[in-house]
């Protein structure tokens, strides 16, 4: 088989990529939450990095779909792939998102000590993290676990708008940050439906399953 | 990389190269210009009839063997001409290893097999014999399944252990190209997929070469890719490119199947 | 034979007229080695088996018959016709399929073949008068002074040169084998495939070391069953040996002496034979020689069967 | 490099001595059928078709007697033997095709086509000229009949197996008997080649001396009676070319002459329709 190695070569390059994606998050939110712009400039860094990652590997993976004209669980594979390169990327434009408005609340004083959005973080990480861990195993289990963290996400982030939004009608002054912060909210949501989009893949490339826009109870 | 543009070692350089056959004033294949890149496998694709073949019997001079053809140009290897008249077929010929589209075992036992082209060369001593015997079959990934057969007769062997047999037989001399004319043709896909391996690994020892009529073949085995079409070179690019981007329209046409 | 139970009767007709002209084979096999049994009995009971054929006296008149001489002759002038035959059958082989310009192969490959449809008698009778006189004359001669001196050797060329004797006839006998080994190496070298033979090139072999170490053994079995069948034919050929072997029932070990084989014996002796006992003696001869070729044929059948099985692979 | 010098001087002188010997068999044929050719051309004229023998030692007369007497024996021969070989060929290939029998048949066939032609000889001596107490133009022909069945026999089955299985099934397939399929459309898609089959084993058979010499013997004089021991070409140059006149000697290449001709150019014509009938 000539393109086991080829397969195995584009999984390495994904994780690589998805563990830069991680860390771009990681540490845009990092300087909200430690209030200090230092942790911004990995984000700085990564950024071109990942874009370039996301280019080298979709030829590589379309590349390989044209020499090797895989069939069943190789085309799945290769075409989830393109899916989770693109997932990966675009947790990378997240957390460029997220540096941005970054910026904008360093430039204020620290509105309040943060405890959902650490956790909130935390979360995303980690469902990011273990739906790549699951890709890397092929664990379907963990990659379900993934999706059912999704909720927690979903309610952290209502929480997260409400307390916000108790600052925000408090002292209209906090407004400008309130509403940074909540759209810096969003984008870690967003970050945890992609984790979730690719732990279905993950599902689907294993189990030829199509559990997207279904009930997992189903 | 675009037009095959690198920076890797030209083994093999084919310049306005055109070949007649005999009786015929129509060339069979027309002013060829193409590098063949050391240890790199190129492979040559095209339709039936397109020359593929016939470029490739040229590079270890097979056409000599039946009088009457000709050849025009120069094919370059290291820098000297192997179409001049100085040439010493045999010299060449070890230099230069084929393999052809059917096993072709000689009607004596594995190990002579193998030996045969040694003991062309007067290498008489039993245990290097032995020794360079095993190293060709190991290389060929033939060594584990025949090693407690060796004197039994080659013609015993499945098609696809004749193949590999005849791939250890033509590295046994240690050639620095070796060609290939359809190895596979004749095989089924466990066999095809097998020598397929086993030529990728080759790259490491040796300048690869490979006729094929199943493109696939070209694209999942080959670095770079020649596509052929009338006896002329169309396009020559890197693999990846041809089977991805090719650059002419007649090349893109014979890789989707539009052709004709 | 139940397939032929529920034919049409037209259908059962011809089968049953066709089948027994197929068995019409079996019956003239087992008729002629039983009849000629049956006339060889009284010899036979006479002399034996091991006796008859160890006996070397042919004397008609005291009625003692032995085959040694016959026999040996058979073996002398068949040894010898073979030995001469099959480097030269070889050589033409390698010729029309490895050397020979294609314009020639055809024509020559004929030419070959119309040699072997010449009737052995004008082989004998072209021996006599053109061969004979030419060996008596200069190679005999030449063959003394050579290695006349030379002890043992010079043993096979004693005697008168008069082209009457063992070497002509053999000579006679492997120009007329030549073309049967000749064409059927021919085909089998033929059959090698050219894919083969382009392998040993590849490896860097001369054309001699590719005849050598793949056309020939890629052969050797459809070759063998032509020196088989060749052989077959030169023991009980007949007319091209009757004119320069002189009919002598003598054990010789120069070849410059006249000689007999089985087949001349009787071609020469059949209808003279005067006495039970001698033509019974002959049907005998006939009957070892029948069986004995039968055998050799068996033997060549066997040989190419294989081949055929072996170039189907 | 002298290894390879030596390869190549070793192969240079295998292939030389290769072409010598082709060279040299060509050499036997040139010689031969030159040599039949200048001595039969010479010895040709009309009275050796019109006159039969002279008494022994007197010049002149022709050969009659053994031209019609070896035009007669191969012809009845040809009667004898081509339906027995034609059919038993059929049956082997067709209704007993794969068969035991089938294959013992054709092998034994295949043998006999070599058995020594004299052994024949003996055979048809013991069975038809011993009882009768003399020789007999049919005891001749009888052998050359035994010698021609095999030949025939082993053609049509070959020819009939050329022909392709599926044409029978088409007639099958027509609702024919396997006789009408055979007759109808087997026969005609094989008939060039078993009948240039044919014509090699008569080509065959009129060259044989060895079984005639003691069954047809021999006759100084003309005779249509098959009854009758009866002359034949092949063994009268075998008594006047052993026998000690010139004259003899000079008929016997006349004669060897017009049976070589005549059997080269029956052979180049059938291998050549054979060629065209089935390399093409």
């Amino acid at each position: 088989m000539l393109l086991k190695p080829r397969l195995e070569e584009i999984r390495d390059r994904l994780i690589k990529m998805a563990e830069l994606a991680d860390l771009m998050i990681e540490n845009a939110v990092k300087a909200i939450i430690e209030h200090n712009p230092e942790y911004l400039k990995v984000v700085e860094e990564l950024e071109p990095k990942v874009d370039q990652m996301e280019v080298e590997n979709e030829s590589l993976i379309i590349t390989t779909i044209a020499r090797f004209q895989p069939e069943a669980k190789d085309l799945r594979i290769l075409v989830m792939d393109l899916f989770v390169n693109r997932d990966l990327e675009r947790i990378g434009d997240h957390a460029e998102n997220i540096k941005e408005q970054a910026e904008r609340i360093l430039d204020k004083p620290k509105l309040k000590e943060y405890v959902d959005l650490p956790l909130m973080t935390e979360i995303v990480i980690g469902m990011v993290k273990d739906a790549v861990k699951a890709l890397e195993t092929m664990d379907t289990e963990l990659a379900r676990d993934v999706i059912s963290r999704d909720d927690r996400v979903d309610a952290l982030h209502e929480q997260i708008i409400r307390e916000l939004y108790t600052y925000m009608v408090e002292d209209p002054k906090n407004i400008k940050v309130g509403i940074r912060l909540i759209t810096v909210s969003s984008n870690l949501e967003r970050v945890a439906d992609i984790a979730t989009n690719l732990a279905e893949e993950v599902i689907y490339m294993k189990e030829g399953k199509m559990l997207r826009h279904q009930n997992l109870g189903d | 990389m675009v037009n095959g543009k690198t920076d890797e070692k030209v083994k093999i350089d084919v310049k306005d190269f055109s070949f007649y056959y005999a009786k015929s004033d129509k060339p069979a294949l027309k002013n060829i210009n193409m590098p063949v890149y050391e240890n790199r496998i190129t492979a040559l694709i095209g339709p039936s009839g397109c020359g593929k073949t016939t470029l490739l019997r040229s590079f270890n001079r097979m056409h000599d063997l039946y009088p009457g053809n000709r050849y025009e140009g120069q094919i370059l290897m290291d820098g000297k001409n192997i179409l001049s008249d100085d040439i010493d077929l045999i010299d060449l010929r070890s230099r230069v290893g084929m393999v052809f589209q059917k096993p072709t075992p000689f009607p004596m036992s594995i190990f002579d097999n193998v030996a045969y082209g040694l003991k062309l060369r007067g290498i008489k001593n039993r245990s290097e014999l032995e020794g360079r015997v095993e190293k060709a079959l190991k290389q060929a990934a033939l060594w584990d399944e025949v090693k407690d057969r060796l004197k039994d007769s080659a013609s015993g062997l499945s098609g696809g252990q004749q193949q590999r047999l005849v791939i250890a037989r033509a590295l046994a001399v240690e050639p620095e190209v070796l060609l290939f004319d359809e190895p596979t043709s004749a095989l089924d896909p466990i066999s095809t997929s097998k020598i397929e391996e086993l030529v990728v690994s080759l790259k490491e020892s040796v300048t690869i070469i490979i006729v094929t009529h199943n493109m696939q073949q070209a694209a999942r085995v080959s670095d770079y890719t020649a596509f052929m079409y009338l006896g002329e070179l169309i396009e020559f690019n890197k693999t990846d490119i041809i089977f991805t981007s090719p650059q002419k329209k007649l090349t893109e046409d014979y890789i989707t199947g539009r052709f004709g | 034979m139940r397939r032929f139970l529920n034919l049409p009767a037209v259908d059962l007709i011809f089968a049953l007229v066709s089948f027994s002209a197929a068995f019409t084979v079996l019956i003239l096999i087992l008729s002629t080695i039983l009849v000629l049994y049956n006339e060889s009995s009284l010899a036979i009971h006479r002399f034996g088996l091991l006796n008859f054929i160890f006996t070397v006296d042919w004397d008609p008149v005291k009625e003692v018959f032995g085959a040694a001489a016959s026999l040996y002759g058979t073996l002398i002038t068949t040894v010898l016709a073979l030995s001469i035959a099959i480097p030269v059958s070889i050589g033409i082989a390698i010729f029309l399929t490895e050397i020979s310009p294609h314009l020639l192969r055809t024509p020559i490959g004929i030419a070959i073949e119309m040699l072997a449809a010449i009737p052995s008698i004008i082989y004998g009778m072209w021996g006599l008068f053109t061969l004979a006189p030419i060996m008596a004359d200069y190679i005999e001669p030449a063959l003394q002074k050579v290695f006349g001196d030379i002890p043992l050797i010079g043993k096979l060329f004693e005697g008168t040169p008069m082209g009457v004797d063992l070497l002509t006839a053999s000579i006679i006998l492997s120009i007329m084998i030549t073309p049967f080994i000749a064409s059927i190496s021919r085909d089998a070298f033929n059959l090698t495939p050219d894919l083969v033979k382009e392998s040993a090139y590849a490896l860097g072999a001369t054309k001699w070391e590719v005849i050598r170490d793949v056309v020939i053994p890629y052969s050797k079995l459809g070759v063998y069953g032509g020196i088989v069948l060749a052989l077959g034919r030169a023991l009980g050929e007949t007319m091209a040996v009757a004119f320069v072997l002189g009919n002598k029932h003598q054990i010789t070990i120069s070849l410059l002496d006249a000689a007999a084989t089985i087949t001349v014996t009787l071609a020469n002796e059949f209808t003279e034979a005067d006495t039970d006992i001698y033509l019974s003696s002959l049907f005998y001869l006939a009957l070892i020689l029948f069986v004995l070729s039968f055998t050799v044929l068996a033997v060549a059948k066997f040989f190419l069967l294989r081949a055929e099985k072996h170039y189907q692979r | 490099m002298d290894l390879k010098r030596r390869r190549k001087i070793q192969g240079q002188i295998a292939l030389m001595l290769s072409t010598l010997a082709a060279l040299s068999g060509l050499f036997w044929l040139v010689f031969i059928i030159f040599d039949v050719l200048r001595h039969g051309i010479t010895a040709l004229n009309l009275d050796l078709f019109l006159e039969d023998p002279a008494p022994p030692g007197v010049p002149g007369g022709g050969l009659r007697n053994a031209f019609v007497g070896h035009f007669l024996i191969t012809s009845v021969a040809t009667i004898i033997g081509v339906p027995i070989g034609v059919l038993g060929g059929t049956f082997i290939a067709e209704y007993a095709r794969g068969t035991k029998f089938a294959r013992l048949v054709s092998v034994l066939s295949d043998i006999m086509v070599s058995v020594p032609s004299i052994v024949v000889g003996t055979f048809i001596y013991a069975i038809l000229v011993k009882p009768f107490g003399h020789f007999s133009g049919w005891a001749g022909a009888t052998a050359l009949a035994f010698i021609m069945i095999p030949v025939v026999l082993r053609t049509t089955e070959d020819m009939l197996k050329l022909v392709p299985w599926t044409l029978r099934e088409a007639a099958f397939a027509l609702g024919a008997s396997y006789f009408h399929v055979i007759k109808d459309v087997v026969y005609r898609a094989a008939a060039t080649g078993i009948l240039t089959g044919i014509i090699l084993a008569i080509a065959r058979v009129s060259g044989e001396t060895a079984p005639l010499l003691f069954t047809s013997f021999n006759n100084s004089y003309f005779t249509l009676d098959m009854s009758e021991p009866m002359a034949s070409l092949t063994v009268t140059i075998f008594n006047y070319a052993m026998g000690p006149y010139e004259d003899w000697h000079e008929k016997a290449w006349a004669a060897a002459f017009i049976i070589t001709v005549g059997i080269l150019i029956i052979t180049l014509i059938t291998r050549s329709i054979i060629q065209w009938r089935y390399k093409n």
